[in-house]
């Protein structure tokens, strides 16, 4: 019998495979900010950050942080040669234009029809989209990255959102510590599995319609 | 190339009335006219609506109050509209306990909003928001095989913004990503009052790289924050 | 009996008497352009040109044209320490944002309803608005600079515009050769007259309704 | 950051094929890419639209052929999207007789419509043109107390543009007067072309002064007109 435990790592080793050299990228915070750590060295992708920057780089070393140069968590950034600065209007621009290749966004929840939700729990908890519908909205692919289940034991993959939604119909893939799902037709459908899990765990442990892809394969990361 | 007025923070915020609404640069404190701010919280002016990208950083456990955050603390505003709250719990507590209306809007849809009421629009078409509670109320207009919402201007009476460097005319030049809502917010609206950490003499700013024309700005305060030099 | 004789100059002279120190200026091309001269040495107004900048200077000195540096007509221009370059879309912002105080146009009818008409004459000549209908409609006040007759007599201000319109309803002030007009409540009102033009003259030589201004009063230029 | 491709001028111009909707910078010929126009005219491209700020200057009596008028005297275009054509009798005559389409926009709105398509908007609520024959056709709205045209997004397939300088990623500076509609078109098109004058390192633009992040751009050429220089 397998065991669940939370792997963040592994989305984020996952993800940093999907880019090709050249390609914009935008990391939403928390979760998706690891993908950075994870793209292999010869591929070179264009971070951009929406509070207003393209060419983002790593974390300054401890006493260099510029006060006026933060990702949009607020963090202390670097910029890349080859980079540059822009206002919101133009980095929404960007966003909302289609000149962002992928945009990859924590969730709250993420149904088979595309949607996702992470902005809101009514009367609980309300952050605020930020740039996350725009962001859903332009890219050109969306990807989810989140913990296949939730502390409780529950399924993050639902047939049908049931918080107030930051994209509708948005999400092309959503890749969690157990597999990689493409949504299509109103599916998810299974292309990869993480060992230790199976096909089988899957299927049971997601309160949702998954289509097995026929060439879904097993893969060790 | 007429000069502008440079004043004083403490009669910057003295020229923000009860009821204006009020853009303030700067995304969780990045950019944000600090030294202002200082003073629109010991003046204790209220009533005030916010358009900002956010309601900053306040994180009292770790001494850590950013931008607009210690005007939310000061109840200086009974409306906001931002597109994220998530890293200033009082004002979900203003929200939750009805002292404060807060509207939450999307962060690209906040930015055009701001540059169509300076820009002379009345609105703009965005895809944004189109199957969310976004849409509600919303006018939609489809061009092509796309469906839009319409979203209107959000036009306001004092901006207080932040730039690293204005010459004298009031040409401005922003730093990094301190630059974010600024220019925009320079274009919107009625009153416009820039801190600078820089003040430099006319024709020493290339023309090529001014990032905010000086036909924008009303008055110059130089700043007090850390960094600020005359 | 007075005799007409079409006269630039004057027109120029009396727009640049309008404008205070720091407002913000467009002056179209042709005849508006001259108003630049005429401007009192102790008033700095700042020219706006839509191509493209503020802190419009005068003609550079003959070898000193620089290909990249043009105004609207595409002459070769000088920018004043203080100006500022911007593209189109920041240009068009300024001027329909209402950033803009006075803008003076040419004109081929100006009637007393405040439309003006200057970019098309069906079937004969369309040279186009070009920047002139966001000029007229975002301007705060717009000023129509015109000679008072046609070559052949006739009055240039009309009771109604025959020609398309570039700007409905936009007009605040007419300046011709011969007098200072403000158009509201759908006439003009005579302000000033130019000698040795007299009231006489003017109503009898112009074909739209004129209220003579209570104040109104003769002025050499 | 990697770098784009710079190819030679009439490699540019074959990448433009008929049918296309071309986005062409430069103002009367301020900022216009004229090694790229120069190569397309020999090609003999057509059944073209176009989409710029005028159809330059032609004036064979003195000798002054600007911008995109050669392109317009050799019949590249069957339809053209202007704010002005009184500079070129050509296309005065082309429109006259039937030869060419010629839709006049106001050069405000013509700005506006280039960068919605750029930035992913369906259109954009402008005064301008109310109560002209340019409203005919289109949705009237009222927002406030005042009444906007909706004005779609203006996209295209091919934007050639003119800057000054280029880093080797992509990055653009313009120059002057001749920045105008360029980096608005390079937003707005599929395939982005831009002929420089200079073409410098990665990292020898300071990021803060960037006018067009690379992003936009997908061919660099070098300028052959005067001035031009590796």
């Amino acid at each position: 019998m397998i065991e669940y435990k939370e792997n963040k790592e592994i989305i984020a080793k996952r993800i940093a495979k999907i880019f090709k050299s050249g390609e914009v990228v935008n990391l939403g915070i928390g979760l998706p900010t690891l993908v950075a750590n994870h793209v292999p060295h010869d591929v070179s992708i264009i971070l951009q950050s929406e509070n207003g920057l393209i060419g983002l780089g790593p974390a300054p070393a401890p006493g260099k942080e510029d006060k006026d140069l933060t990702n949009a968590g607020a963090a202390p950034v670097t910029i890349l040669p080859g980079g540059a600065f822009f206002d919101s209007a133009m980095s929404f621009a960007i966003i909302r234009g289609g000149h962002v290749d992928y945009t990859v966004l924590g969730v709250l929840e993420v149904d088979q029809e595309g949607n996702l939700a992470n902005y809101k729990i009514p009367g609980k908890m309300v952050p605020g989209m930020g740039g996350a519908m725009d962001l859903t909205t332009g890219s050109r692919v969306v990807i989810a990255a989140t913990t296949h289940l939730e502390k409780n034991g529950s399924s993050k993959l639902k047939r049908r959102c049931s918080l107030p939604l930051t994209a509708a119909h948005e999400v092309n893939y959503v890749v969690t510590d157990v597999g990689f799902f493409e949504i299509a037709g109103g599916r998810f459908h299974l292309r990869e599995y993480f060992a230790p899990y199976s096909i089988e765990w899957i299927l049971e442990h997601t309160d949702a319609d998954i289509v097995v892809d026929e060439n879904c394969k097993e893969i060790k990361l | 190339m007429t000069e502008k007025p440079v004043i004083d923070a403490a009669k910057a915020a003295a020229m923000v009335k009860p009821g204006d609404v009020v853009h303030i640069g700067g995304f969780l404190g990045c950019g944000s006219p600090d030294s202002i701010i200082a003073e629109l919280v010991k003046l204790g002016t209220n009533k005030l609506t916010l358009v900002c990208n956010d309601t900053a950083v306040l994180d009292e456990k770790n001494n850590r109050i950013t931008g607009v955050a210690p005007l939310i603390k000061a109840r200086a505003f009974n409306r906001v509209i931002v597109s994220h709250i998530g890293t200033n719990p009082e004002t979900q507590r203003q929200m939750n306990e009805g002292e404060t209306e807060v509207t939450l809007v999307p962060q690209g849809t906040l930015a055009e909003r701001i540059r169509a009421a300076g820009a002379g629009l009345g609105g703009i078409l965005t895809p944004t928001g189109v199957g969310t509670e976004v849409e509600l109320g919303k006018q939609k207009i489809v061009v092509g095989d796309r469906i839009y919402l319409l979203e209107e201007a959000l036009p306001g009476d004092v901006a207080l913004i932040k730039a690293k460097k204005a010459d004298k005319a009031g040409n401005l030049v922003f730093s990094k990503t301190a630059r974010n809502f600024n220019p925009l917010m320079a274009m919107a609206c009625k009153l416009v009052i820039v801190e600078v950490e820089e003040l430099v003499e006319i024709g020493s700013i290339d023309p090529d790289m001014v990032h905010c024309p000086c036909i924008f700005v009303d008055y110059i305060v130089m700043s007090k924050a850390q960094g600020g030099k005359k």
